[in-house]
C-alpha cells in the first residue's frame, strides 16, 4: 500500500504538469470553439461541411499523426514553426506550450461539437426577443446564447480537460518526454511500462488519472446542477 | 540565469527500450558532474523524426541500426561520434505458469509445435526486436509452420506483455528485457549466429559543448559500463 | 403623421400575406380569426421575418425596401415587441428580464420608471423568480413589462392579455392608452377579443386570410357590410368620445357631457377613474345589444339614460336587425325583427335609445 | 357522483395551496386572478407534480395518497390535459400530434371521432403542417384536440380558448357541453374569462392565494359577499336554464319556457342552434347589466321581455346596487344608486325585470 | 502523383478494415449510449457523478492504458476472458472484434456526452405532455425525447465513427497489429512512420483518414439540416 503513494519526484512533476496542461486546454480552447461553433451552429455557408471536416481532422487521425503534423508545422524547421523562429525568436516544439498546444488540437473537435450541439438547440425565439430589445449580435450571444447554452459550453470544457489528460500520441512527437516540461502523466506511464517490473509505479499513476477523472466529473456534475437549479 | 542553465545542461533523447540505463546514466552523470540531464524517452523512430524537424538534443540512443543511419545521411549527427554502445541477445520466452522443461534439442527441432495460438515478436517491419526474431525463425527454418502465427507487436515491450499476460504462450524478445520480468521464464537463448549482432546506437549532435564532452567521457567511464551491465547488456 | 407605412408580400407555404398598410400615431387594434396573418404581419414589421417583397417606412424612415436592398437590423428599427408566446429569457429573473432592454436605451427615453411599472403590473413579488415558476399570467404582464421598458418608438403587441384577468386588464390598458397619449409611442396590438380592443382604440385594422378587410374608424367600418360581417360575431361595440362635465358623488355618478355638447348622459361614478376630473375626455363603450329603441320617453324605469334621435339606416343581418341611430353621433343598435315589426321601424322614425348606466363601460 | 375528491397541500417558493375539494361529474369552471394556484391545482391532479401533503381520488379511484405511500403514475391516471402553453410535440406533423395518445387507448373508448374533431376544430389545413409554422390559435386548437383524442376519464383545460376568437369559441364551446353530456367526462376548466366560463357550467370553483374561495352553483356563489367580491370584476352574469318550446321562424324569434314553467320568454331565434329541437334543455345567459327594473309593464319598446317578479335581497357594492329579483327563479341585477333611490326599491318591491331577447347568449 | 494513388494491398485491407471497425463501433455503441445518457440527464442519484467519472475514464486514460485494462479483462487469462474461452471458446483478443470493442469503448464517453447534453436540452414539458397521453417511460422516450433529442444522437454516432477511424493505442494493444484482422488505418499508418523512407505511404493512408473525416462529416451536416428542414 505505501508503496503505492510512494511517488518518486519525476512521478509528481508529471503529475503537476499534467493538471496544468490539461487547464490551460481547457481554457485556451474556449474562446475559439464559442466562436466557431456558434459560427457552425447559426449560420449556412457553402462548404460548410468542408470545414466541418477540417476542423474534425484531428479527431480522425492518429494522433501520433496529429503530432506529426504539428511537427512539420509548428517545430522549429516547420513551415510556420521556420518564421516564428525566425521572427521572434519563439521554439514551440519540445516544450511546456508543445504540451498544451497538442492537447487543444486534439480535444478542439470535441469542445466545438459540444457547444455547437448545444447552441443549436438554444430556440431562436430567445435571440430574436433580445434583437428586439436592442441587443446586437455579439450581445445577444453573450447574454442571451451564451447561458442557454452553458451545460455545452461546461461539457465541451470538460472533454477538453479530460482528453488532455489523456493525451499522449501528439503530445509525445511534438511535445517530447521531457521530464518536468512535456512529461504528463500518460507520457511518464508509457516510460514506466517500458521497463518490466515497473507495474506498480504504473499503477500508481494510473491510479492519479483516474481519480482527476473523478474529480473533474464531480465538479462538472456539480456546475450542471447549479444551472439546472438556476434554470 | 536561462543561459547559465543551458549552459549547465544536456539533452539525451533514448530508445525507450533502454529506459532505464538511459534514466540510470542520467542520475549518475549528475551526480559525478553536476551538468542536468534532460532525458526524451521514446521509440527510436520518433526520435529521429524529432531530430529530423529541429529538435535540440546532445545525444541520441537509437535502439535500430535504420534510424541512426537515416539522422546519419541527413547529417544531423557528428558522423564519428557514432558507436555500439552494448549489445543484446534473443531470448525464447514462455508465461511463468508454464514450467515445462524444455531441452535445446526440443526447442530447436518442434519450436511451433511447443505452443498453441500466436508467437508475440516485435513487429519485424519496424521493430528491431522482431527483425532479428524473424532473422532467427528463417534461420531456424520455422516460418513455414508458424505462417501467419505471429503476432506482432509495437514494440519489444508490448511483445513481452503479450507473454507476461499469457495471451501469447510464447515470444521472442530480449535478454535484458525477459530477466528483469518475473512473470515470464526463458526457455531458450538463441545463439549470436541466428541473427545479425544487436547493437544499440549512439550518436553526439554536431553542436558542440563542454556539457556534452563530459558526458562522451562519462559514457566511456567504468560506471557507465557497469550501469549497462547491471541491465543486461553486454557494452 | 405616418406611425407606419408598408406594402408587403410575403408567402409562407400556403399562406400569402399581401397587404398595404398606413398606421396612424395613435393605438390600431389589429383584429381578424385566427391564422389571418396577424403575427406575421408583426414579424414583418419587426424585422424578425424578411418579406418577399415591398417597403415599410417607421415614421417616415424607410427600414425596409427589397426593391432597393434597404434592410435595417431588427435592433436597429427601435421596436417594443410583446411576444404571443412571451419569449421571457429562462436563465434571468424577472427584474433581469425586465432590465434586459435598458442597457441599449438612454435612460432619459425610458417611457416608464421601473418602479412605477412594477406597481402597475402587479409583480413586485416576482422580481427575484425565474419564468419557469410564474404563472401564465404573470408570464404575460413581464413580457408587457420588458417591452415597455425598451424605450421603443413604436410597440407591437400580440395579444397581450389573453392570460390576465379583467381586472389586471382594466388596469393596463388605461394606462397604455395614457402612454400613447403622453408620449405618442404608436402602438399595435393584436387581440381576438373586440371589445378589449375596442376599450383601447377605435382605429381597427381588420385583417382575413393575410389580405385587408378594413381599415379605419370602428364606426366607419361598421357601416361597410364587409366588415360588419367579420366584427358581428365578436361583441359589436359603440365607442363614444364624452368630457366628464360634473361628479355627482351622493349618488354615484359621473355626468359626462358629449363632444359635440348636444347630449348630456349619466354614467355611474364607480366606473369612472379617482383621477379624472371635470374636463377630462374619455370614451365609452357600449354593446348594441344594450340599448333599447322606445317611440316614447318612460319613466319609473332603472333606465336613466334615454336619448332622442333619428334612425338613419336599418341593416339587416339573418333575423337581426342593426338601426344605426343618429342621437348627435352614430349608436348602432341591435333589435329583433319582431321588435321592428311591432314599433314600425323604419330609416327616419323619431326613437328614443335607452341604456342603463351600469351598461357603460368607461375607457380612460 | 364525486368525479374528483382531493385534499392537497403543497409548498412553492413562497406560495402554498391549500385546498380541499370535491369535483362533480359535470363540468367544473375554474376561476382565480392570476397567480391563483389554478394551473398548480391542475398539476398535481394530473400527476406530473406531487403535493407535500395530501389524497386524490378520482371517479372513487385512490391515484394519490401521501400518508400511504399511494402515486399511481400520470399515464395511468387517464387524464386529458390541455395545457396552458400548448406543449405541442415540435417534431411531429398536426396529424401525429393529434393521434399521439391514440396508439395507447382502444378505439372503442375514443370520444370523438378524428374526422369529426378535425371538422369542428377547423383544423384540416393544418393537418401536415408542424406546431412552428401554426399560429397561436391553431396551436391552441390542436392542443385541444389532442387531448379529445386520448380518450381520458377526466379533462383538464388551463386556459383553452384564450388564443381563439369568439367565433371559434361559440363552436367549441357547445361541443364540449355535449360532451360532457354524451359521455359523462368530467372536465375542469380554468379560464379567466368569467362569462366564458359560465357559457360552459354554472359549477364554479373559486381559486385565491392558493386557497378555495367559494365552490358550487354560480347562483349560489354570488349571494355569498366573499364570492361576489372576487367575480364582480370579471364579469357577473345570470345563466338560466330553458326548454325550447317552439320556433317562430317568421319572426325569427324561439319561444322558451323556463323549466319551473311559471314563465315563458322569447329569444332570438338566430341564437339559436339549427340542430335545437322543441324540448331541448338550454342555458341562457344575461349580463346583470342587461336587466332593467320598472315598475310597471311597457309597451311600445323594442324589449319584449317583461318578468314580473319581487326584489329578494339588495346588495350594495361602492356606489353599485345589486338586486336580486325572484321571477320564478333568481335574477341578479345591476342599478345604479340613484335608480335605486329613484324608484325606492328595497325588499319585496314588486318589480318587471326587463331585457332585450338580443341581450340573452344561448349555450346549448 | 500516381505513387500516391498506388495502394499497396495491406493498406487497402486496412483502408476497408478501418471502415468496418468505424461502422460497427458507431452502430453497437448507440443503443447502450443512448440508454445511460438518458439516464444521466433525467435521473438523480446518489454516486452519479462516480458513475460518470467511470463512464469517463476511457477518455481520460491513455488509450494504451485502455487497451492494456481491457486485455486484463477480456484477454484469453483475463479475468473474463477466461470464462469466454472456457465456456465458449471465444478468444475476443486480437480480432476483428477486439478492434471494434477498443473504438467502442474509447468512443463510449463522447457518444454518451453528446446524446446526454441534447437529452438535458430537450424540455421535459414534452414528456410531461407525453405522460398525460398515456404513453409509458420507454414510448415517451422513443416517441419524444429521442427525436427531439436527435442532433445530438447524431452528434454521438458521428463522434464515435470519427474516434474509431482514429483511434491507435487501444486497439494496436488489445486487437494487435494483424493485417486483415485488426489493422486499421492508423496501425498501418504507424507502421509507415516507423520506417524511414516510407514517408508517401504514411502520406497516402493519411489522406484516406482525410477524406473519410471529410465524408462522414458531409453526411452528418446533410442529416443535421435535413432535420432542421423538419422541425
Ligand atoms: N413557416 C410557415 N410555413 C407555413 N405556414 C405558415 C408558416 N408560418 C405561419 N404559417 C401559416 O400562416 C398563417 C398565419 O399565421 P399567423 O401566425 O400570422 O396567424 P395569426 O393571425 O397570428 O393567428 P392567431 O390569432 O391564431 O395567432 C397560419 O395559417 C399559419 O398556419
Ligand atoms: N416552482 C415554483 N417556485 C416558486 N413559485 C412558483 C413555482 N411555480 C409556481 N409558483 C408560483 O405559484 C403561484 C401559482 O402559480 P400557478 O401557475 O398555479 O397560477 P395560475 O393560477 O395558473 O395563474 P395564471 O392564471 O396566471 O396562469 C404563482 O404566484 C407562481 O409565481
Ligand atoms: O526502443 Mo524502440 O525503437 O521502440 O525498439
Ligand atoms: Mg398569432
Ligand atoms: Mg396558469
Amino acid at each position: 500500500m505505501s508503496e503505492l503513494l510512494n511517488f518518486s519526484e519525476e512521478e509528481l512533476l508529471a503529475i503537476g504538469l499534467s493538471f496544468k496542461v490539461a487547464i490551460w486546454c481547457a481554457v485556451l480552447i474556449l474562446p475559439p470553439s464559442l466562436m466557431i461553433a456558434w459560427w457552425l451552429a447559426r449560420k449556412n455557408f457553402r462548404g460548410k461541411s468542408v470545414v466541418e471536416g477540417f476542423l474534425n481532422l484531428p479527431l480522425v487521425l492518429p494522433p501520433v499523426a496529429t503530432g506529426f503534423i504539428l511537427l512539420l508545422l509548428l517545430g522549429t524547421n516547420g513551415v510556420l514553426g521556420k518564421y516564428l523562429n525566425d521572427w521572434f525568436g519563439l521554439k514551440l516544439a519540445f516544450s511546456f506550450y508543445a504540451a498544451v498546444i497538442a492537447s487543444m488540437v486534439v480535444s478542439f473537435p470535441l469542445a466545438i461539437r459540444a457547444i455547437r450541439l448545444s447552441i443549436e438547440m438554444v430556440d431562436p425565439a430567445y435571440e430574436e426577443a433580445a434583437k428586439t430589445l436592442g441587443a446586437n449580435s455579439l450581445q445577444t450571444f453573450v447574454r442571451v446564447t451564451l447561458p442557454l447554452a452553458l451545460p455545452g459550453i461546461i461539457s465541451g470544457f470538460v472533454l477538453a480537460f479530460a482528453r488532455s489528460l489523456g493525451e499522449f500520441g501528439a503530445t509525445i512527437i511534438f511535445a517530447g518526454n521531457i521530464s518536468g516540461e512535456s512529461q504528463t502523466i500518460p507520457l511518464a506511464l508509457f516510460n514506466e511500462i517500458q521497463i518490466p517490473g515497473h507495474e506498480s509505479a504504473a499503477f500508481r499513476l494510473l491510479m492519479v488519472a483516474v481519480i482527476f477523472s473523478f474529480v473533474a466529473m464531480s465538479f462538472s456534475e456539480f456546475l450542471v446542477k447549479k444551472l439546472h437549479h438556476r434554470k | 540565469s536561462n543561459r547559465q542553465e543551458k549552459k549547465n545542461q544536456i539533452s539525451i533523447f533514448a530508445a525507450s527500450s533502454v529506459t532505464n540505463v538511459a534514466r540510470e546514466l542520467a542520475h549518475d552523470f549528475e551526480r559525478s558532474s553536476g551538468i542536468k540531464v534532460k532525458l526524451n524517452i521514446a521509440s527510436s523512430g520518433i526520435l529521429a523524426r524529432q531530430i529530423e524537424s529541429g529538435a535540440l538534443f546532445d545525444y541520441y540512443i537509437s535502439a535500430n541500426q535504420n534510424w541512426m543511419k537515416y539522422v546519419d545521411s541527413l547529417s544531423l549527427v557528428n558522423k564519428h561520434s557514432i558507436r555500439n554502445l552494448a549489445s543484446n541477445q534473443l531470448v525464447a520466452i514462455v508465461p511463468f505458469t508454464d514450467q515445462r522443461a524444455i531441452s535445446e534439442n526440443e526447442f530447436l527441432m518442434q519450436f511451433p509445435s511447443l505452443f498453441s495460438g500466436r508467437l508475440s515478436i516485435g513487429d519485424p517491419k519496424h521493430v528491431p526486436a522482431g527483425k532479428y526474431a524473424m532473422q532467427a525463425i528463417d534461420y531456424y527454418e520455422w516460418d513455414e509452420e508458424l505462417g501467419n502465427r505471429i503476432l506482432p507487436a509495437k514494440n519489444v515491450r508490448d511483445a513481452l506483455l503479450m507473454v507476461e499476460l499469457g495471451e501469447a504462450e510464447m515470444g521472442i524478445v530480449y535478454q535484458t528485457d525477459a530477466k528483469k520480468s518475473v512473470k515470464v521464464n526463458i526457455v531458450y537463448t538463441f545463439p549470436y549466429h541466428a541473427c545479425d549482432s544487436i547493437h544499440y546506437m549512439g550518436a553526439a549532435s554536431k553542436s558542440k559543448s563542454e556539457s556534452l564532452d563530459q558526458f562522451l567521457l562519462y559514457l566511456q567511464s567504468i560506471e557507465a559500463k557497469q550501469i549497462w551491465n547491471k541491465n543486461g547488456f553486454k557494452p | 403623421m405616418h406611425a407606419l407605412r408598408a406594402k408587403l408580400k410575403t408567402q409562407k407555404g400556403n399562406f400569402t400575406l399581401d397587404l398595404e398598410v398606413d398606421f396612424i400615431n395613435g393605438i390600431t387594434g389589429i383584429y381578424g380569426p385566427s391564422g389571418s396573418g396577424k403575427s406575421t404581419l408583426m414579424h414583418v414589421i419587426s424585422g424578425l421575418e424578411n418579406p418577399d417583397h415591398g417597403y415599410i417606412t417607421i415614421d417616415n424612415e424607410v427600414v425596409l425596401d427589397t426593391s432597393k436592398q434597404v434592410h435595417v437590423k431588427t435592433r436597429k428599427r427601435q421596436i417594443g415587441y410583446v411576444f404571443q408566446e412571451g419569449r421571457l429569457f429562462p436563465h434571468m429573473t424577472v427584474r433581469k428580464n425586465l432590465l434586459f432592454g435598458s442597457s441599449y436605451t438612454h435612460q432619459a427615453k425610458q417611457l416608464i420608471e421601473f418602479e412605477e411599472l412594477v406597481e402597475l403590473l402587479e409583480i413586485r413579488d416576482l422580481l427575484e423568480k425565474r419564468p419557469k415558476n410564474l404563472s401564465g399570467g404573470e408570464r404575460q404582464r413581464v413580457a408587457i413589462g420588458r417591452a415597455l421598458l425598451s424605450a421603443p418608438k413604436l410597440l407591437l403587441m400580440d395579444e397581450p392579455f389573453s392570460s390576465l384577468d379583467v381586472a389586471l386588464r382594466r388596469q393596463i390598458i388605461p394606462y397604455l392608452i395614457k402612454i400613447n397619449k403622453k408620449l405618442g409611442i404608436p402602438m399595435l396590438v393584436v387581440s381576438h377579443d373586440l371589445p378589449d380592443l375596442l376599450s383601447l382604440t377605435q382605429e381597427l385594422f381588420l385583417l382575413r386570410n393575410g389580405r385587408v378587410e378594413g381599415h379605419g374608424n370602428y364606426f366607419d367600418l361598421i357601416q361597410s357590410e364587409k366588415s360588419l360581417d367579420m366584427m358581428r360575431g365578436a361583441g359589436l361595440m359603440n365607442v363614444i368620445p364624452f368630457k366628464v362635465e360634473s361628479h355627482d358623488v351622493e349618488n354615484g355618478l359621473t355626468h359626462l357631457m358629449n363632444r359635440d355638447a348636444s347630449h348630456e348622459i349619466h354614467v355611474e361614478r364607480e366606473l369612472i377613474n379617482d383621477s379624472c376630473n371635470a374636463g377630462d375626455e374619455l370614451n365609452v363603450s357600449l354593446r348594441p345589444e344594450d340599448i333599447a329603441i322606445t317611440l316614447q320617453e318612460i319613466k319609473d324605469i332603472s333606465i336613466r339614460n334615454q336619448l332622442k334621435g333619428k334612425v338613419s339606416k336599418i341593416i339587416k343581418k339573418e333575423n337581426r336587425i342593426y338601426c344605426l341611430v343618429d342621437v348627435g353621433f352614430l349608436l348602432i343598435v341591435s333589435i329583433t325583427q319582431a321588435s321592428q315589426q311591432k314599433m314600425k321601424l323604419e330609416t327616419g322614425s323619431e326613437v328614443y335609445c335607452l341604456f342603463k348606466s351600469m351598461a357603460l363601460q368607461v375607457n380612460t
